[in-house]
């Protein structure tokens, strides 16, 4: 077995855990830290497969470079959001009752 | 109920990460094989190495876009922390840890322009340098060596957008007798060079920001 | 030998996601994160990706650890007025 | 000048940059006067399409799969056209409505990115681009939500933040499995590689992909995030949001579902249109029952959307689904646009977000109330609405295929509008006391409203213009 598939199964369970803590967790940071999980999981499949037969494939390394930088925006963005909603209502999670 | 449910949400991923295992397992070989393309392609490309060849001309495009996204965020900050009423907070560091940062600052600025250099030839290149200058400015702010940011004035904005301008003006530039981010083959290299260049100080400055931007909103 | 290499990193970076997403305080969650961070960095230099790897270090490890951080201070900063005496 | 496909993309990431670089709450000018000529150049891009069929245009010189391509055909103009048609009225909407302040601060350059990535999205032919183009509207559109600054919209910006993350995370694995089994993302290269038998990956991309672009799109149970969003930002944000917005990812589920994954698609084709159906009851229920104007409206858009995926298991045959897919797109965008702007001039003049709010409209504001009700004529489908031709279509389609029970949702719902629709109005005729205090309201809020809501209802006149030009490039 190569590092490529090692590393994409390894990425492919991190996504699903990165999934399941966005949906399931309640405080913002562990969700913050959960979509960064389920990202970093896509990229290792992303690379890890392009590579499976040992070579190097300088276009999904590239992709996911774009794909690091994106994710950093995101993340930038939902702290930002997640502080700002702290410091106005105290609030570290969504609940359920702002809809109406 | 809402146990079951989370029970439940955690089985489906379970079974999921097990159902992409088992497909990873029998992947077909490729059909087509873009590795072999970049290498036949890299003469033309105006660098010697094959990701940065990738990131700034193959798929110039999407690392245009992708600059476009990371000013975004920035833009969201600025948008939702307040500008208004908040102090400039003053450099309030440790002595030891502030001596240690003016040391470093220099060495990081030097490290960043080596990034910078070896993108063309080997690992490096603008998103890292950058990352690596934006590193420094928050080391910089946490040892309490530099206030926080509060609002961008006008020649902060100009070099926060500074990047992204040089690189759509120049995407734009081959527009005349060519096409987006067509790079005549013989500037490629000195093209690829200046919006790198350019990236490194904007990117620098947009991740820093969204680090200092916020150092401003604490009370 | 390389595969044993490969399968402890792969474990190693599934057990830091784990504490990532399930140590008892948000803190040592952010801290698992960044070790995870660092163990991204050690795959992606396997991977033969050593461009990946120093984005990793500096983006996401260092700078996204430090906005974490940040954040978790500014977070416990103004925790509001339930745990104090 | 060159290809005007290019500058749909170009120009509002120039005049988006230099409204930052302009400073705070500056750059509504730069905006109007960009659209206006984006405007032109979809026109443009239209005719060019109309005489010399589909276009195709290789980013850098170097062609997919290396390179990135970019393609227009009928569908990508028609999209074009909506975003640009729409930005520009609510840009001289939003011109008058936001007053120099929080809001506003950086309002432009955010609408500006959120354009140009919807240009993008719908010009682009590489799944990993339309990856960094979804990801550019959904921050955008994150952000335009946050903008307000209160937390209300902060917690509703986060909801939707992490929807639409999760989203893009499960497209970007799903282009993963894709690369990893053929080696390409390039839509045109990909198409003729996947048949009717491909390897496990690919169907659980094909899934990834469906599922994500789902909950971008708010298709119900998938809604959750849509209400608070729409309902809590801005009128001319949670016009642009609902009217366009998710509207790119309906053409994106659209553009796949009959392009590379085609010959999977038959395993999943009940499930959009089913969930539809639930959406436009519920949403429609939901609209009935709510209290807050904006919500009311935003309600109805989940409870629209429902149309655009009953179209899904009727698209074989012939064509006539899919012309009513697009044209509900269109007057979708066109109505709802009108609807949250009239929502807009409302609240202002009653100075507070609630149905009951409206009484004495009909007395004051006549022009925007009209406006409301023409916007409602769209939605509840009555002729000669844009709304009317598509819903008679998809009737039509429905029918023709004996799926009865598609035609019966689709009359269920245009009467459900009507109920909605008709709560706002009934309440606008209400004669308010002599003392109440109504805010005034600048003529051109009242005009651009108006505009939009007449050109959803003349739509159905010019639907076979649309028709038209959704047969360039048409797979047959």
């Amino acid at each position: 077995m190569t590092s490529g598939m090692v590393f994409a199964a390894t990425g492919a369970v991190l996504f699903a855990m990165g999934v399941a803590g966005v949906v399931l967790l309640d405080h913002l940071m562990r969700r913050i830290l959960a979509f960064n999980l389920m990202g970093s999981g896509a990229f290792l499949v992303l690379v890890g497969t392009a590579q499976r037969d040992g070579s190097v494939d300088p276009v999904p390394q590239a992709m996911v470079l774009t794909g690091i930088v994106v994710a950093v925006a995101a993340t930038a963005l939902a702290i930002t959001l997640a502080r700002r909603l702290y410091t106005l209502s105290g609030r570290t999670e969504l609940s359920g009752t702002d809809d109406d | 109920m809402r146990r079951l449910g989370r029970v439940g949400m955690a089985l489906v991923a379970g079974l999921f990460a097990l159902t992409l295992i088992v497909a990873l397992f029998e992947l077909p070989e490729p059909v087509v094989r873009l590795a072999d393309e970049v290498a036949a392609n890299m003469p033309a490309s105006g660098v010697e190495h094959p990701v940065t060849a990738v990131l700034l001309n193959f798929r110039g495009y999407d690392t245009l876009l992708e600059i476009a996204v990371l000013l975004l965020a920035l833009l969201a900050t600025l948008a939702v922390v307040p500008e208004a009423g908040l102090p400039m907070t003053e450099a309030d560091g440790e002595p030891v840890l502030q001596t240690v940062a003016q040391i470093a600052a220099p060495l990081i600025v030097l490290a960043a322009f080596y990034l910078l250099w070896a993108g063309a030839h080997r690992p490096g290149g603008a998103f890292q340098a950058g990352a690596v200058l934006a590193a420094g400015a928050v080391l910089l702010r946490l040892a309490g060596v530099v206030p926080g940011w509060v609002r961008p004035g006008s020649r902060l904005r100009a070099g926060l957008a500074g990047g992204f301008l040089v690189f759509l003006a120049v995407a734009a530039g081959l527009l005349v007798g060519g096409r987006l981010l067509e790079y005549p083959e013989d500037a490629a290299g000195v093209l690829i060079l200046l919006i790198e260049a350019s990236l490194t100080f904007s990117l620098g400055l947009i991740l820093a920001g969204l680090f200092l931007f916020h150092s401003g909103d604490r009370t | 030998m390389s595969l044993v290499l490969d399968l402890v990193l792969a474990m190693s970076l599934l057990w830091s996601a784990w504490r990532a997403l399930a140590a008892p305080s948000i803190g040592r969650a952010v801290v698992s994160f960044i070790t995870f961070g660092l163990f991204m960095t050690l795959a992606w230099a396997r991977l033969s990706a050593p461009d990946i790897a120093l984005a990793e270090a500096a983006i996401g490890a260092g700078l996204t650890g430090a906005l974490l951080l940040d954040a978790l201070g500014a977070l416990a900063q103004r925790d509001p007025g339930k745990d104090r005496p | 000048m060159t290809d005007p496909l290019v500058w749909l993309i170009v120009l509002p990431l120039v005049w988006a940059s230099v409204a930052f670089l302009l400073g705070p709450s500056r750059g509504a000018r730069l905006a109007v006067a960009g659209l206006g000529f984006q405007l032109l150049l979809a026109l443009d891009l239209t005719r060019m399409l109309m005489t010399g069929g589909p276009r195709r245009y290789a980013v850098g010189g170097w062609g997919a799969p290396l390179g990135i391509d970019l393609f227009a055909d009928g569908l990508s103009a028609i999209m074009l056209l909506l975003v640009q048609s729409i930005a520009l009225l609510l840009a001289i909407y939003a011109r008058s409505y936001f007053k120099p302040g929080a809001a506003s601060r950086h309002f432009w350059p955010m609408m500006g990115f959120l354009v140009a990535g919807m240009n993008a999205l719908f010009l682009a032919a590489d799944l990993f681009n339309v990856y960094v183009t979804l990801e550019l509207v959904g921050l955008a559109a994150v952000g335009l939500v946050a903008a307000g600054g209160e937390a209300a919209q902060l917690a509703a910006a986060l909801r939707y933040l992490f929807a639409t993350l999760v989203g893009s995370g499960a497209y970007l694995l799903a282009v993963a499995l894709v690369y990893g089994t053929y080696g390409t993302v390039a839509i045109e290269t990909l198409a003729p590689l996947i048949d009717a038998r491909p390897p496990l990956a690919v169907w659980l991309a094909g899934a990834l992909m469906l599922a994500g672009l789902l909950v971008k799109s708010a298709l119900f149970p998938f809604h959750f995030w849509l209400p608070p969003a729409h309902g809590g930002a801005p009128a001319p944000v949670s016009a642009l949001l609902s009217a366009l917005v998710v509207k790119a990812t309906f053409y994106l589920i659209l553009r796949l579902w009959l392009g590379p994954f085609a010959p999977l698609a038959a395993a999943a084709v009940w499930l959009p249109s089913v969930l539809g159906c639930v959406a436009i009851l519920w949403g429609s229920i939901m609209a009935i029952r709510t209290r807050r104007l904006k919500l009311l409206v935003a309600y109805s858009t989940v409870a629209q959307l429902g149309y655009l995926f009953l179209i899904f298991p009727l698209l074989a045959p012939d064509g006539i689904a899919l012309q009513a897919g697009v044209l509900q797109a269109v007057a979708h965008g066109l109505a709802k646009s009108a609807m949250f702007a009239a929502a807009g001039v409302l609240i202002i003049a009653s100075g507070r977000d609630a149905v009951e709010g409206v009484a004495g409209a009909a007395q004051h504001l006549p022009l925007t109330l009209f406006a409301f009700a023409l916007a409602g004529v769209t939605l509840m489908g009555l002729p000669p609405s844009g709304g009317f031709l598509a819903k008679w279509l998809l009737i039509d389609a429905a029918l023709l295929q004996g799926q009865w029970w598609l035609a019966a949702v689709v009359i269920a719902g245009g009467l459900l509008a009507a109920v909605y629709v008709f709560r706002v109005l009934r309440q606008a005729f209400l004669i308010v006391p002599e003392n109440a205090v109504i805010a005034p309201v600048p003529r051109v809020l009242e005009w651009a409203t108006f505009v939009l809501a007449a050109a959803s209802v003349l739509l159905g006149l010019g639907g076979m213009e649309i028709v038209r030009l959704l047969g360039v490039g048409a797979p047959t």
